[in-house]
């Protein structure tokens, strides 16, 4: 199970949930987990956010495997100057 | 419209081009002498990136209309080694890492021989004021200043 | 645009006169970035550097004699001068940077027109006069009558000025310009002040001129500062009714350099200190004229 | 130079050698964006909008185009419209930001370009260009944009992160929150609570470079365009996007550079110039004039922003909330998401609210710039602690320390630090003799500290060896300030040759894999990982041909030194050039590529010092010193990073003191050139001290975080502090100019 964290600014589309648990072993498939439970929230996740896994933060990550128990977060996309 | 035959000295060779009556020396050296050294980064004298020797004096080229300079001497970045050699703030300014983009570096090379032609010993204070017509936004002038500090002693010293 | 580069002041009279739109120019410092942004299009540049009176700096028995043209960097290099003009060389030194000193001149800063060029409050304490030429003769005119409002001269179309004369330094005077900036160089002044004072034996101030830039359309005299002074010791006192009359005469905008509040309080703040530093280079100044 | 952790060692890392491009950039050869010039070259002038918001009626082209020497005049109509191909929101913007469609949203906003024979022709022609247009009630500021029926950009615009969804479209493009903890709880735990509003107006970059394209397009659809990007493979991409046609029709050779900061990596004249030429059937060379450099390319955004933060007595930080509204000029996408991560970011608060509003004005579309959106948010919190720190009478630095984020503390933006480096840099500071300098009369000191992500994503690189033994490293990342030495430096030492008989190369867009841009402090560690593959597969390579030489197996055979050598030493080394000149002999020639979606970024952090001497009288502030500690992970280049460093130092301090975009009532900005538009110059500046702090990120071979950004993040504040320091006023709106500064001193004397 991964323990994914959703910023505040997609808690319109979840209702206010914050934190969740997942099974899943790719980030493109946890994506679509998320957006069956939430609807609308996996077009906000892969056009717009970066993905932290274990604190690393990774972008294009549609394909990463998701290590046990990890813990995921999802981040604004950046710039950089 | 008509453009003007100009002969100049210009890095040491007498030079003759065409250029626009009403067009600046920089757009005549850059186009059509094809000195591409000397940069433009504003064209109205703000800046320094176009600084070239004119008739000995430190000078924007972007303020100069190119026929002012008919039987002139330009001196540009292009002019400033003696042949392979470089000049010692040419030479100051790769060890001392004082560019980073590269853009404003020909017109502080410029400026900063004019200041040492005439002052071989100045001051950083006097360095920082004598390059305040040359913007950089890359360095912060610290390395700068400190390359032009090592010339100015390495030309006292040679 | 076609240029022109007159060797007499009767060619170059003779170019503006056959002219529908020229415009004639030294150092070009301001004309270039006027015509770039499209605010002159001359149908001719005449270029006045090939006059030799123009470029012309003498010391004569009365006076000096600047040409129009000349480089402000040659003037400030020349030691005679600015060791007797030291607030004029200093405010012909600040136009620009290293660059634009070897261009710019005391005939182009003038009759730019700006109300905030550097070395008019300076000429004008000084009781500068200028030569000018023109189709129907020459004149010598006060520089004080030269700028009419911003971009604005009393210059006819066909009339220039061929040089500077600017009477000795009298014994136990000095002058003194000041101006803010936000930056340290490159910059145009938010205020100017030029000031000249001369002092008796006893140190009490018999003359002053006082001369602020910026902060008006042209530059502006303080009469009132300049009697609180003469006639008096330089104290805290008068110091403060010169800040005080400084800042009254100013009849500033707001724009993009700063404010009417502020140029009104820092040319205050300036007409002090520039009336400290004159003073303390009068009182150094002891000798006859040279 | 603070070494943090034991020198590994390396023989070039580390190092100052001569750039491998700084001959070229001393005698003038180096070529610039503007240096291209083509036979048959045409020059191109842009005609923009005067007005802040408008809707164009008409355009008449038929003067311009029977002037002489014209070749091609394009308005909007030459550009495929992207809303009705299916085009993302993103491009459609990108798209209209190029060349205006229906609707000017400011001034400098491009409605149509020209080409023609000369400057003069194509200047005179533009200028002949008839634009009909109905003037339309404009905003300017977060605040004239969020107001209630302030008029609106785009119809279309409804504010993305709220919940409900809005009914009515807006200027507010969306909103980001950051949440932790009870805020109510927090405040009331706190001795001293500190509720600061603070304005930051737009600044631009300022690369002395205006942006230039040159492209050639033939008759075969087919284009090669030479400009001066942080990222040539990007402009292929958006030119591509903009013209409708596929990328890989066009080909892009990387000009040098001069300056970028975030700034060129956006797409502007590079579609015109293909457009133009593809009309023209010539060659046409596009360069922006200064002001145009100013009105029409992307400064950093105008910021509002809100700051409560409380503290208790023993020096806790308890509880922060913060609002930030930022401008994001004439299309939505301002750095609020980047704020909004970065604000509290270098302290481990238990209770806060983050919240951010992206808001679209009618100004110029914002653009990168160093660290996007963090130093203003550095400027609000990093003064608020300076204001802490005073109130309860505990050393800044110390406030710092107790709160600051260390490896292991989940970060406001949502995961776990990795090793970072904050608190070493605050120990740098507090170490440094400057720290405890004599003050002189009317000075102060500040201190402020500043976090920057950093950046991986794509790079790829090629290293071939040459046949005397020397190595060519060919990148596809523009050097704007270095970055080639630092490849040849690792290059150097994976190979183990010397630096100079390593050439690094710059090549365009079909020579070289896929780069994305020269930004987010990435190219080092990203790109660097690239060239550092590449030569670990040269090396493995060379192992395998000297095994094959001797005869034995290649876990016989260690690469050492620059050769090849027997476990054992029963065999003479074999040295790269021996290897190189027979490498016929072993398999041909010898060339590896890597490529690589970058991982195991470092973030950086920065704390900086500023001492002061303001002018009581006149609110003029001089910075007299100043040092800036920063963590490099570790200085490939360290000659290099100091420079990174000084100049995000001289940048911050000019959007401290001087830097901002005045508009005018209408709209028009008003000091669109360099004499208006302050940047420092040199005897504004007093020497920039650098103390590298290197603690190496341990995910990188070298341990490099990424040195370009984060030295701009701190500045402000640190001049803000210092001022108060220095005479005793609180200075909460960017640039804290002369007119200000006494306006404050008066309200404090009265």
């Amino acid at each position: 199970m991964a323990r994914v964290h959703l910023s505040a600014g997609l808690r319109d589309l979840t209702g206010g949930v914050a934190n969740i648990e997942i099974e899943a072993s790719t980030v493109g498939r946890l994506i679509k987990s998320l957006d069956q439970m939430f609807p609308g929230i996996g077009s906000r996740l892969s056009e717009g956010s970066s993905v932290a896994i274990n604190g690393e933060i990774l972008t294009d990550a549609e394909y990463e495997k998701i290590p046990a128990s990890a813990e995921i977060h999802f981040l604004d996309i950046l710039q950089g100057g | 419209m008509s453009r003007r035959h100009i002969t100049a000295t210009i890095n040491g060779d007498e030079v003759d081009f065409l250029a626009e009556e009403g067009s600046s020396l920089l757009n005549a050296l850059r186009d059509e002498v094809g000195l591409t050294g000397v940069k433009e980064g504003c064209g109205t004298g703000d800046c320094g990136s176009c600084s070239v020797l004119l008739n000995d004096y430190l000078t924007c080229a972007c303020l100069v209309f190119a026929p002012e300079v008919e039987g002139g001497t330009i001196v540009t970045v292009e002019g400033l080694a003696n042949g392979g050699e470089l000049h010692p703030l040419q030479q100051c300014f790769l060890e001392g890492a004082a560019l980073q983009c590269g853009i404003c570096t020909p017109g502080f090379l410029m400026a900063a021989k004019a200041l040492l032609d005439r002052n071989p010993n100045p001051t950083e204070t006097e360095i920082r004021y004598a390059l305040a017509g040359n913007l950089c936004r890359c360095t912060g002038y610290d390395k700068i200043v400190r390359a032009v500090q090592e010339a100015a002693s390495q030309i006292r010293e040679a | 645009m076609k240029y022109a580069s007159p060797s007499s002041v009767e060619e170059a009279t003779g170019v503006l006169a056959g002219a529908l739109s020229a415009q004639v120019f030294a150092g070009a410092t301001d004309v270039v970035p006027q015509i770039r942004a499209g605010r002159k299009q001359p149908e001719i540049l005449v270029d006045l550097k090939g006059i030799k009176e123009l470029l012309n700096v003498s010391n004569e028995a009365t006076h000096w004699r600047v040409g129009a043209a000349t480089p402000t960097a040659r003037l400030t290099e020349n030691s005679d001068f600015s060791s007797e003009f030291p607030g004029l060389s200093e405010a012909a030194g600040l136009i620009g940077s290293d660059q634009i000193q070897n261009r710019s001149s005391l005939g182009g800063n003038l009759c730019n027109g700006s109300p905030a060029a550097d070395s008019v409050p300076a000429m004008v304490v000084n009781g500068v006069r200028a030569v000018v030429a023109g189709g129907s003769g020459s004149r010598t005119v006060p520089v004080s009558e030269i700028v009419t409002g911003p971009g604005k001269t009393s210059l006819a179309d066909d009339e220039f000025i061929v040089e500077f004369e600017i009477d000795h330094m009298p014994a136990h005077t000095g002058d003194a310009y000041l101006r803010l900036i936000p930056r340290t160089e490159m910059d145009i002044a938010v205020v100017g002040v030029g000031v000249r004072v001369t002092l008796d034996d006893v140190g009490m101030v018999s003359a002053a001129d006082i001369v602020l830039g910026a902060v008006a359309p042209t530059v502006v005299r303080v009469p009132e500062a300049e009697a609180a002074l003469v006639g008096n010791q330089i104290n805290d006192e008068i110091l403060a009714t010169v800040s005080a009359a400084a800042s009254e005469a100013c009849n500033p905008i707001d724009d993009k350099r700063g404010t009417i509040a502020y140029r009104k309080q820092v040319a205050g703040v300036l007409a002090k200190r520039a009336v400290l530093l004159a003073a303390e280079r009068a009182a150094e100044r002891n000798g006859d004229a040279k | 130079m603070a070494v943090i952790e034991e020198n590994p060692g390396y023989k070039w890392v580390g190092t100052r050698p001569i750039r491998p491009d700084g001959l070229e950039k001393i005698t003038g050869k180096a070529q610039f964006g503007a240096d291209s010039i083509l036979p048959g070259m045409l020059y191109g002038s842009v005609v923009r909008s005067p007005h802040a918001h408008a809707r164009i009626l008409s355009i008449d082209m038929s003067v311009a185009k029977s002037m002489p020497g014209v070749k091609a005049v394009i308005t909007s109509a030459d550009f495929p419209d992207l809303a009705l191909n299916g085009g993302s929101a993103g491009d459609i913007d990108m798209s209209n930001n190029v060349m205006a469609r229906a609707k000017v949203l400011y001034e400098g906003h491009v409605v149509a370009a020209v080409a023609a024979n000369t400057r003069e022709q194509a200047k005179a022609a533009a200028d002949a260009v008839i634009v009909n247009y109905e003037v339309l009630p404009h905003v300017l500021t977060v605040d004239e944009a969020m107001a209630d029926n302030a008029p609106l950009l785009h119809d279309g615009m409804y504010t993305k992160g709220i919940d409900p969804k809005p009914e009515k479209p807006s200027n507010v493009a969306s909103r980001v929150v950051h949440e932790r903890g009870d805020l109510d709880k927090g405040f009331a735990e706190a001795d001293l609570v500190i509720e600061r509003e603070y304005t930051t107006k737009p600044v631009h970059q300022g690369y002395i470079e205006p942006h230039a394209a040159v492209a050639d397009a033939n008759s075969d659809g087919r284009a090669h365009i030479w400009c001066s990007s942080q990222g040539h493979f990007q402009m292929r991409a958006h030119t591509a996007t903009v013209l409708g046609v596929s990328p890989g029709t066009i080909k892009v050779t990387a000009a040098e550079i001069g300056g970028g900061f975030g700034g060129k990596t956006v797409v502007y004249l590079e579609p015109l110039a293909v457009r133009l030429s593809q009309r023209a059937g010539r060659p046409v060379k596009l360069v922006m004039d200064r002001d145009e450099v100013f009105r029409a390319s992307g400064p950093t955004s105008g910021t509002r922003i809100k700051v409560k933060m409380g503290v208790t007595n023993e020096g806790q930080l308890t509880a922060a909330d913060v609002w930030m509204g930022y401008e994001a000029g004439a299309f939505s996408g301002s750095p609020v998401g980047a704020a909004g991560m970065t604000v509290i970011a270098c302290y481990d608060i238990p209770n806060f609210f983050v919240e951010g509003f992206d808001v679209v004005v009618n100004k110029p579309r914002v653009a990168a710039y160093r660290a996007p959106g963090a130093p203003m948010a550095a400027f609000a919190v990093e003064t608020v602690m300076d204001e802490l720190a005073r109130g309860i009478n505990i050393d800044p630095i110390d406030l710092r320390l107790q709160n600051a984020v260390v490896e292991g503390t989940q970060a406001s933006y949502g995961p776990k630090f990795p090793r970072i480096g904050f608190v070493e840099t605050l120990e740098a500071i507090k170490n440094h003799p400057q720290y405890t300098a004599e003050l002189g009369p009317n000075q102060g000191r500040g201190v402020a500290a500043g976090f920057w992500f950093n950046a991986g994503m794509n790079s790829s690189a090629t290293v071939h060896i040459n046949e005397n033994g020397t190595a060519t490293v060919v990148v596809g990342s523009p050097d704007i300030g270095g970055s080639r030495q630092s490849m040849a430096l690792m290059a150097a030492e994976e190979l183990g040759i010397s630096y100079e008989n390593i050439k690094p190369v710059v090549a365009d867009t079909e020579t070289v894999g896929f780069n994305d841009v020269t930004g987010g402090s990435r190219v080092t560690l990203a790109t660097g990982a690239a060239v550092v593959d590449a030569c670990r597969v040269i090396t493995a390579d060379l192992r395998a041909r000297a095994a094959k030489t001797w005869d034995v197996e290649i876990d016989d055979v260690e690469w050492v030194d620059g050769q090849a050598q027997h476990v054992d030493g029963s065999q003479p080394p074999l040295s790269l050039a021996d290897l190189a000149g027979k490498s016929g002999r072993t398999g041909g020639p010898i060339s590896a590529t890597a490529s690589l979606n970058a991982r195991g970024v470092g973030a950086a952090f920065s704390t900086q010092l500023c001492d002061v001497e303001v002018d009581p009288e006149t609110g003029i502030t001089r910075v007299i010193r100043y040092v800036s500690a920063q963590d490099a992970g570790r200085a490939i280049s360290p000659a290099y990073v100091e420079g990174q460093m000084q100049g995000g130092v001289a940048q911050g301090i000019g959007w401290a003191l001087n830097e901002e975009y005045i508009h005018n009532s209408s709209g028009v900005m008003e000091n669109a050139s360099f004499l208006d538009y302050r940047i420092p110059v040199a005897s504004d500046l007093p020497m920039i001290d650098t103390v590298i702090v290197e603690v190496p990120n341990p995910a990188h071979p070298y341990g490099v975080r990424g040195v370009g950004e984060v030295g701009i993040v701190p500045p402000m504040a640190a001049v803000a502090n210092a001022i108060s320091d220095a005479a005793g006023v609180r200075m909460k709106d960017l640039p804290m100019s002369p007119v200000k500064l006494l306006e404050a001193l008066n309200e404090k004397g009265k």
